[in-house]
């Protein structure tokens, strides 16, 4: 609290630009000059041809030098344009930026009005500008000490690759993976549609240099059971799983991933956190798609890892000893349901989103099975293709031209899975797959096939625990939310916590490690100086108004970002200041106005309001 | 517009992020608007107690527009904060005999001209027709300082 | 005129779209020196072109406009518009290039940006900010928010009268103003170049751009955006409201016909958009898309889609073959009802075509970094590091690799800022 | 539509018989070279295909079939086993009409002109010139197409033809692309338009009609209209122009020539919608355009008039060269 | 109900056709095609994939009606040759008639 607090400033200096004419062109300068100085407090009243230029910015730093003023106004074109020009001329001068007020009376004024109207309120705006500015404060950027340390939660692609670069733009990082594996579901992949990469040598390579990385402490079965502190400062607790049996760290065991370590209990001091706690893979309900019904029908996750040990005979495919001579790929398991078409789950849920990924994946399958087995036949039956991204569609093209027959279902009428029947025509196989095909002008179709593949799903992972105890949003999908898909792509509402890879939604292997490469840069960015530099539009608390009611905390958007407090034996509320948004949702509910935001305050638009009706206080 | 222009004030409270930018890009499209509008840049309108609004008619302001983002208000829960508080002003607003339509909540966007000056023109309207709120309260207008 | 002017900085930035405005933020905000160069008078790329935004259906000036101020007022960001990119090298752990800013023939110093110039100026232009369907002056600042906002004068429409000059409060309008080269030293480099949409021209089947009331998606942005050119939703030819609105997908992607056999991405999702606004500004309107599969892939995408299906808005699957001018400005659109019957020919009063995307910018003789049969730029580890180029130190970021939406743009600026920042970490670790 | 089984049959084996679909002798068709004095020896081979020439006789078949086609009995006979008798050789020859044969000359003779014009140094031989067999191509009977190319493969092998110039989009197409890949014979196949190189000079516009085969799968469409531009004529264009021509519906006449008739007239709209001359550059669809009612001329007579600075356009002129009596010449049928 | 026999395309290439698989149905060969007011070329490309050969040859002469213009092939957004497709059935078709003729004799 300054001394000054109820004082108003009494060298207030007002510049007004004449903008080369924009503005006065329309409104009289030298009269709202003239009418200005004799507003109480203002100590000197200027103008200039151009405000912005060095001309300009000097009557102002030479009335500061000089002393004759301790505020500052500048009446002229949009803030958007010059504030930043004017604050820096103060900051030159050698004062506190915060003791300016902007007045526009160019885009609010000359621009949309002429003549004596136009003068008129000019000079009511400069009025209204004087009036806030008496009651401006010199202000300090909020300075608090952060962690130079990130912690990542998931040792997934996306949690990998966090702190694979964190560690390189040389921050510590603690990674923490409840399994006893890294390399989360890419491990479990074969080779990875479009291009074919295998799985197994991108998630190798890039979990043995974290492992080796000393700047990374990898936690594996491990799990983050406290969360307390705020952005910069967050103090978590660890405790070990006792989740399966591991292998020598750094052991590559297929379909698993990257033997880690046993974790002791521990806490970590940290100033960020990465979610990259990725997803759950779709499990079909019993007899969706005879699934659980029929040995033969099978999830593609599943499919991947059969095939992986695949052999044939005379080109056609053979798994588990079985000859497969014709595959049927179904599209949509577990994704973009609707409601009263698709079952809920358990929990009355739907998936009504595209799970993005697994259009790429079937065709990529379908294709390594037609060209590595000719004989094996293949019918990917779809709702729409989603071959988005880059070489993505020439897949659908490749797919085609190696002879996958395509089909087109609707939501309405999904394809049906049976035994067949015996001793039908072209029945000698075990199951038979009929669709209402659009592409064959909404006939019915159907085939026989010796496995039927079911295209499944991602779901949000089970992290209700994390969720709770972080007080982190998900939405409607149950995925993580981020706060805005473009403003803040990888930020959670908790300052402090990002969003990495399919912790937020599907994606693919690229896209989950670009956005984890996106949150890392969040991270650094907070962290880099090992202080946190916080606008100081925050609220404050006049202990001596504070009557304690809690009213503000209640109100408060932000979490933690005010507390009661006990003070003398009296509730009081403290600002948070690292958490305060500065909002001022606080403000409005306060009884006693104890609470204000500083920079923004109420006093001061209820001075600026006074000023805009002072005439007719006069008049009356 | 200016012979319909009415005598009394209206306050305009612009959100920093879209409306107050709004309004630059209405006055970069030289679209004029009555003169008895006064724009103050705001961060978020949620942080105006009901009492601040009552006060603004007691001292003579005859109507007010809070534009603010709306949904895309980057506080999350502030508009709906903002939303509630208006309702109860309004509810005061009656007690106290005052017509509602003194008072209005929109959201514009960055470069909603359009929208912003219809606003603007209807919110004149209402005033000229209603005339300026109540008896003035002078006790409040005096706490400026006037030395 | 001609002036040399060397700049020093850590990290080049190609390019003042979204990606490339992202991407420099996120390093200045480590205290990174970064210099942003655009081709175009103004940052702020397609973004602050478009409407509003899928799916969460924003403002989409008021999503950019923030992003462009922070980079515009950042102490560590250098913005230099209307700049052409030469030469761009990448050597022992340092990046040089070359830029020539072109002549604005007004001096950006002296420029306040009153536009006094272009209310002075006599010659009408029709203006490309707003897809050709209304006038703007041959000298002007380029549209309403743009950043900076100096004015540039057009020299192909100028026709010399000294208007402008003797207008401009401040002495800015310079006839003779020359090219200046531009000498940059940085020690990264991030490509953001981002993408251009083909136009209907070459198009046979569309017309080749000569129907009346075919228009691409872009102009169909302007003319729903709040400052568009007619302030509500008209047709160009006749100015008449349609009643009937068809979205024609594919237009030139996916298509071998044509030349581009990718799939471009986030023209479905910007049509559904496009389509949902115009039910608002039309509810009378019968609004029809052609599509061939509707990717509705990314976060929300779907659940958009099937609430643009319950607003009544219709899809239908086909490819348009054909489009035909018919008499009172309809038209006619071929194509194989497949859920109906067969071939069939509709009308509608206003056409959008969903143009393929390609890249904006192409490296060749320019710099070293290879791009792929799509002719953008080649990601050499497109799984574990989307962003990195065959050129060391040099990255790319949004659609400068492929077409990509706002949203996984914006995630790829950030991952190039991460990478380029390591970059610059290690080189220095190495050199220090 | 008539039976494509039968039709089929009956032109591969008029093919088989006499080297063309229409049973002719081949001298008793081409008759157009009499009394021209070209040369027979050096340069490229002219070879016309004698698709100009057999214009006449389609245009007397497509009349018969167009007759029956759409009666009561061609319902009851449709897809039937039929043979239309009225095909016969003899009949034909008795339809043709002279004015078309004397037609289909001229523009032959023009396009001699064009390339003495241009100083190409070209033969024609009438024993060499032969049918190329495309339309067996087009109608499926891939097996004798390939027999019939093949003998005239072997023909124009052993006379030594290296060098073709066609005058039609069909011909060319057959010898350019599948007379490499199915009769084993590559000779370097050129246009006449791709050969010409005329000066002259005239202000006129017209609009041109694309073949498919020349605008679509030859791709050579900006040839003519590049040769134009040279000599003052400015193309207005259709949006069905180049590679992406409509079809005249000409190649339909012998399965049915009402829907040929339907998809001409069709075409004729779009065409006439420039208001401007129109031109082509192959017989079959000159013949169905105007069948469909449009004025169509061909390129040869448009460059040939603009390089003898005559008026062209005008259907009557050059009367002379009516009922030039014909001559008969030795058989050019194969074997 | 039509059973899949997918089969029939490698039949059809011995008649030249080796493209029909790359058709994604898009119907452009459909709307484009001047002459037949009906899904004519995508539904004998789709009943080649599905293998109705039957159904093909039931309706072979209509095969005929197509001039070979090319307009499909050449707007085909997959390079599916929709006209080489054709060609390739009308062959196969006269070889199914000359066989049953052959038969008869």
């Amino acid at each position: 609290m300054t001394a000054s607090k109820h004082q108003r400033s009494d060298r207030v200096g007002v510049y007004i630009c004449y903008c080369g004419g924009n503005i006065s062109d329309h409104v009289d300068v030298e009269k709202v000059r003239a009418d200005v100085e004799k507003i109480p407090g203002v100590a000197v009243a200027r103008t200039n041809m151009f405000m912005c230029s060095d001309p300009g910015q000097e009557l102002i730093i030479e009335d500061l030098r000089q002393g004759r003023i301790d505020r500052v106004v500048v009446a002229s074109c949009a803030p958007s344009l010059h504030e930043t020009t004017f604050r820096g001329a103060i900051t030159r001068a050698g004062a506190n930026p915060y003791i300016y007020e902007h007045a526009n009376i160019r885009e609010h004024v000359s621009w949309v009005l002429h003549g004596d109207r136009a003068t008129a309120k000019a000079e009511k705006l400069v009025a209204a500008a004087v009036g806030k500015a008496r009651l401006l404060e010199p202000l300090q950027p909020i300075r608090v000490e952060a962690r130079r340390h990130v912690t990542v939660i998931g040792g997934g692609i996306a949690g990998l690759k966090a702190a694979r670069v964190l560690a390189d733009r040389g921050l510590e990082v603690v990674l923490i993976e409840k399994s006893p594996f890294l390399g989360g579901h890419v491990a479990r992949l074969d080779r990875v549609a479009p291009h074919g990469e295998k799985a197994a040598d991108l998630v190798a390579e890039l979990a043995r240099s974290v492992l080796e990385d000393e700047a990374i402490t990898v936690l594996t079965r491990s799990q983050l059971v406290g969360f307390d502190g705020y952005v910069g400062n967050y103090d978590l607790r660890v405790r070990a799983v006792s989740d399966g049996d591991g292998e020598g760290q750094g052991t590559y065991v297929p379909f698993r991933g990257v033997s880690g370590g046993t974790p002791p209990e521990l806490t970590i001091e940290t100033g960020a956190i990465i979610m990259a706690t990725g997803f759950r893979s779709y499990r079909p309900r019993r007899g969706e798609y005879g699934h659980g019904d029929h040995a033969e029908v099978v999830t593609l996750p599943e499919f991947i890892r059969r095939f992986s040990m695949a052999e044939s005979a005379d080109g056609t495919l053979v798994l588990d000893g079985r000859i497969i001579r014709s595959i049927a790929m179904i599209h949509c398991v577990g994704s973009r349901q609707i409601p009263g078409i698709h079952e809920e789950d358990a929990e009355g849920r739907l998936n009504e989103y595209c799970s993005r990924v697994c259009c790429s994946a079937v065709l990529h399958a379908a294709c390594r099975i037609r060209e590595r087995f000719p004989g094996t036949r293949v019918h990917d039956l779809y709702r729409d293709i989603r071959t988005y991204g880059r070489d993505q569609e020439e897949l659908y093209q490749r797919a085609s031209g190696a002879g996958v027959v395509f089909y087109r279902f609707s939501p309405e009428e999904p394809p049906r899975v049976t035994a067949a029947q015996e001793g039908a025509a072209g029945q000698d196989f075990p199951l038979r797959v009929t669709v209402r095909d659009g592409l064959t002008f909404g006939e019915e179709v159907e085939m026989g096939v010796d496995l039927v593949v079911l295209a499944t799903g991602m779901e949000a992972a089970q992290v209700g625990d994390l969720v709770a105890m972080m007080k982190l949003p998900v939405g409607s999908d149950r995925f993580l939310q981020e706060v805005h898909p473009k403003l803040a792509p990888v930020e959670s509402s908790v300052a402090g916590v990002f969003l990495a890879g399919t912790a937020q939604a599907p994606m693919t292997i690229g896209e989950a490690c670009n956005g984890a490469a996106a949150a890392a840069v969040k991270a650094a960015s907070l962290l880099g100086r090992g202080y946190l530099e916080l606008d100081p539009f925050v609220a404050e608390v006049d202990p001596d108004l504070c009557q304690g009611t809690g009213d503000c905390v209640r109100a408060c958007l932000a979490e933690g970002a005010l507390e009661m407090v006990e003070e003398n034996g009296h509730a009081r509320a403290r600002v948070v200041a690292a958490r305060c948004l500065g909002c001022g949702a606080c403000v409005a509910v306060c009884p006693t106005g104890a609470i204000d935001l500083k920079g923004w305050s109420l006093k001061q638009y209820e001075a600026m309001v006074d000023m805009i009706v002072a005439d007719l206080a006069e008049s009356t | 517009m200016a012979s319909q222009e009415s005598e009394g004030r209206i306050l305009i409270l612009a959100t920093e992020s879209c409306a107050y930018p709004g309004a630059d890009s209405v006055g970069q499209a030289h679209s004029s608007y009555p003169a008895n509008t006064y724009i103050l840049r705001v961060r978020a309108p949620v942080m105006f107690p009901e009492r601040f609004y009552l006060d603004c008619f007691a001292k003579g302001i005859s109507g007010i527009i809070i534009m603010s983002c709306g949904e895309e208000c980057p506080w999350e829960g502030a508009y709906k904060a903002l939303a509630d508080r208006i309702d109860s002003v309004y509810r005061m607003m009656r007690e106290r005999d005052i017509d509602i339509r003194r008072l209005r909540l929109t959201a514009i966007c960055t470069v909603c001209n359009r929208a912003f000056l219809k606003e603007v023109n209807q919110m004149n309207e209402i005033v000229s027709e209603l005339g300026p709120p109540g008896q003035l309260q002078t006790g409040t207008v005096q706490a400026v300082d006037s030395q | 005129m001609t002036s040399e002017r060397t700049i020093r900085c850590d990290a080049l930035v190609v390019g003042g779209g979204i990606a490339g405005l992202q991407a420099a933020l996120d390093l200045a905000d480590q205290d990174f020196s970064v210099v942003i160069v655009e081709r175009d008078l103004s940052i702020g790329g397609k973004m602050i072109r478009l409407s509003k935004v899928f799916p969460t259906l924003d403002c989409s000036s008021c999503i950019t406009t923030p992003k462009m101020a922070s980079a515009a007022h950042h102490d560590n960001i250098t913005i230099l518009t209307w700049c052409e990119l030469r030469a761009l090298e990448s050597a022992n752990g340092a990046v040089t290039a070359q830029v020539t800013a072109m002549p604005r023939f007004v001096d950006e110093e002296k420029c306040i940006g009153c536009r006094k110039c272009e209310y002075a100026c006599p010659v009408l232009v029709p203006d490309p900010e707003q897809g050709g369907f209304s006038a703007t002056r041959a000298i002007r600042i380029p549209f309403s928010n743009a950043i900076p906002q100096v004015a540039a004068l057009d020299p192909d429409n100028c026709m010399l009268c000294g208007r402008c000059a003797r207008a401009c409060p401040t002495g800015a309008v310079d006839y003779l103003q020359q090219p200046r080269e531009i000498t940059i030293n940085a020690g990264t480099a991030i490509l953001a170049t981002g993408f251009e949409m083909t136009g209907p021209e070459g198009k046979p089947q569309y017309g080749n751009g000569t129907i009346p009331n075919v228009i691409t998606a872009l102009q169909m942005e302007r003319i729903l955006a709040p400052h568009g050119p007619y302030n509500r939703v008209l047709r160009p030819m006749d100015g008449m409201e349609p009643d009937s609105i068809a979205f024609v997908q594919c237009a030139g992607s996916r298509d071998l016909s044509m030349g581009v056999p990718y799939c471009s991405r986030f023209c479905c999702m910007y049509a559904i958009k496009q389509a949902m606004l115009l039910s608002g500004a039309l509810p009378l309107a019968d609004i029809v898309i052609y599509y061939m599969d509707i990717r509705a892939f990314g976060k929300g995408y779907e659940q958009f889609y099937q609430t643009a299906k319950a607003m009544g808005i219709q899809f239908v699957k086909g490819k348009v073959a054909r489009l035909q001018a018919q008499d009172g400005g309809a038209v006619a659109v071929h194509y194989e009802a497949q859920e109906g019957d067969g071939v069939s020919v509709d009308s509608h009063d206003l056409v959008v075509l969903s143009m393929g995307v390609v890249p904006h910018w192409s490296p060749a003789g320019i710099c070293e970094v290879s791009t792929a049969d799509d002719h953008f730029i080649r990601s050499v580890q497109p799984s574990l590091s989307p962003v990195r180029t065959d050129l060391e130190g040099v990255f790319v970021a949004g659609a400068a690799s492929g077409p990509k939406d706002i949203v996984d743009s914006i995630a790829e600026a950030g991952a190039a800022a991460m990478e380029a920042s390591n970059y610059l970490t290690t080189v220095s670790r190495q050199q220090g | 539509m008539f039976d494509p089984k039968v039709i089929t049959a009956l032109l591969a084996d008029n093919v088989r018989k006499s080297g063309n679909p229409f049973g002719l002798a081949n001298g008793s068709i081409n008759t157009w070279w009499k009394g021209k004095n070209l040369a027979g020896e050096g340069g490229s081979l002219l070879l016309t295909g004698l698709m100009y020439q057999m214009v006449p006789y389609i245009n007397a078949a497509t009349g018969l079939l167009e007759k029956y086609e759409d009666t009561p009995t061609a319902e009851r006979i449709r897809f039937a086993r039929w043979v239309p008798r009225f095909l016969s050789a003899a009949v034909l020859k008795m339809k043709a009409s002279g004015e078309d044969r004397n037609s289909a000359a001229r523009i032959l003779e023009d396009i001699t002109r064009i390339l003495a014009a241009s100083g190409v140094d070209f033969a024609y031989r009438p024993e060499l010139d032969f049918y190329s067999g495309i339309l067996l191509y087009d109608l499926g009977d891939l097996d004798s197409f390939i027999t019939h190319a093949r003998r005239v493969a072997g023909r124009l092998q052993e006379a030594g033809v290296e060098r073709i110039i066609t005058v039609d989009p069909h011909t060319t197409w057959a010898l350019k692309k599948l007379y490499p890949r199915h009769a084993g014979y590559a000779p370097e196949v050129r246009t006449y338009f791709e050969l010409a190189d005329l000066s002259g000079s005239t202000d006129r516009e017209v609009t041109l009609h694309d073949p498919c085969f020349y605008g679509r799968y030859l791709e050579v469409s900006q040839v003519p209209r590049t040769l134009l531009a040279g000599l003052g004529v400015r193309c207005v264009e259709v949006t069905g122009s180049g590679p992406f021509t409509t079809c005249c519906g000409g190649p339909a006449e012998s399965v049915s020539p009402a829907l040929a008739l339907e998809v001409g007239k069709r075409r004729v709209t779009e065409l006439e919608a420039t208001g401007r001359p129109l031109v082509t550059m192959c017989p079959i669809c000159q013949a169905n355009l105007r069948r469909a009612g449009a004025e169509v001329m061909d390129l040869a007579t448009l460059l040939a008039g603009i390089v003898e600075n005559r008026r062209t356009g005008d259907s009557s002129r050059r009367t002379e060269d009516r009922g030039r009596k014909s001559e008969e010449f030795p058989s050019a049928a194969i074997e | 109900m039509t059973l899949v026999t997918p089969d029939f395309v490698e039949e059809l290439q011995q008649y030249g056709d080796d493209t029909v698989l790359r058709c994604f149905n898009c119907g452009t060969c459909v709307a484009i095609c001047p002459l037949i007011n009906d899904s004519f070329p995508r539904r004998l490309i789709r009943y080649i994939q599905i293998g109705a050969r039957d159904r093909i040859l039931a309706g072979g002469r209509d095969l005929w009606q197509c001039l070979h213009c090319g307009l499909c092939s050449r707007t085909c957004p997959r390079q599916a040759d929709p006209a080489e497709v054709i060609l390739s059935l009308k062959r196969l078709v006269l070889a199914a008639w000359r066989e049953e003729d052959t038969k008869n004799v």
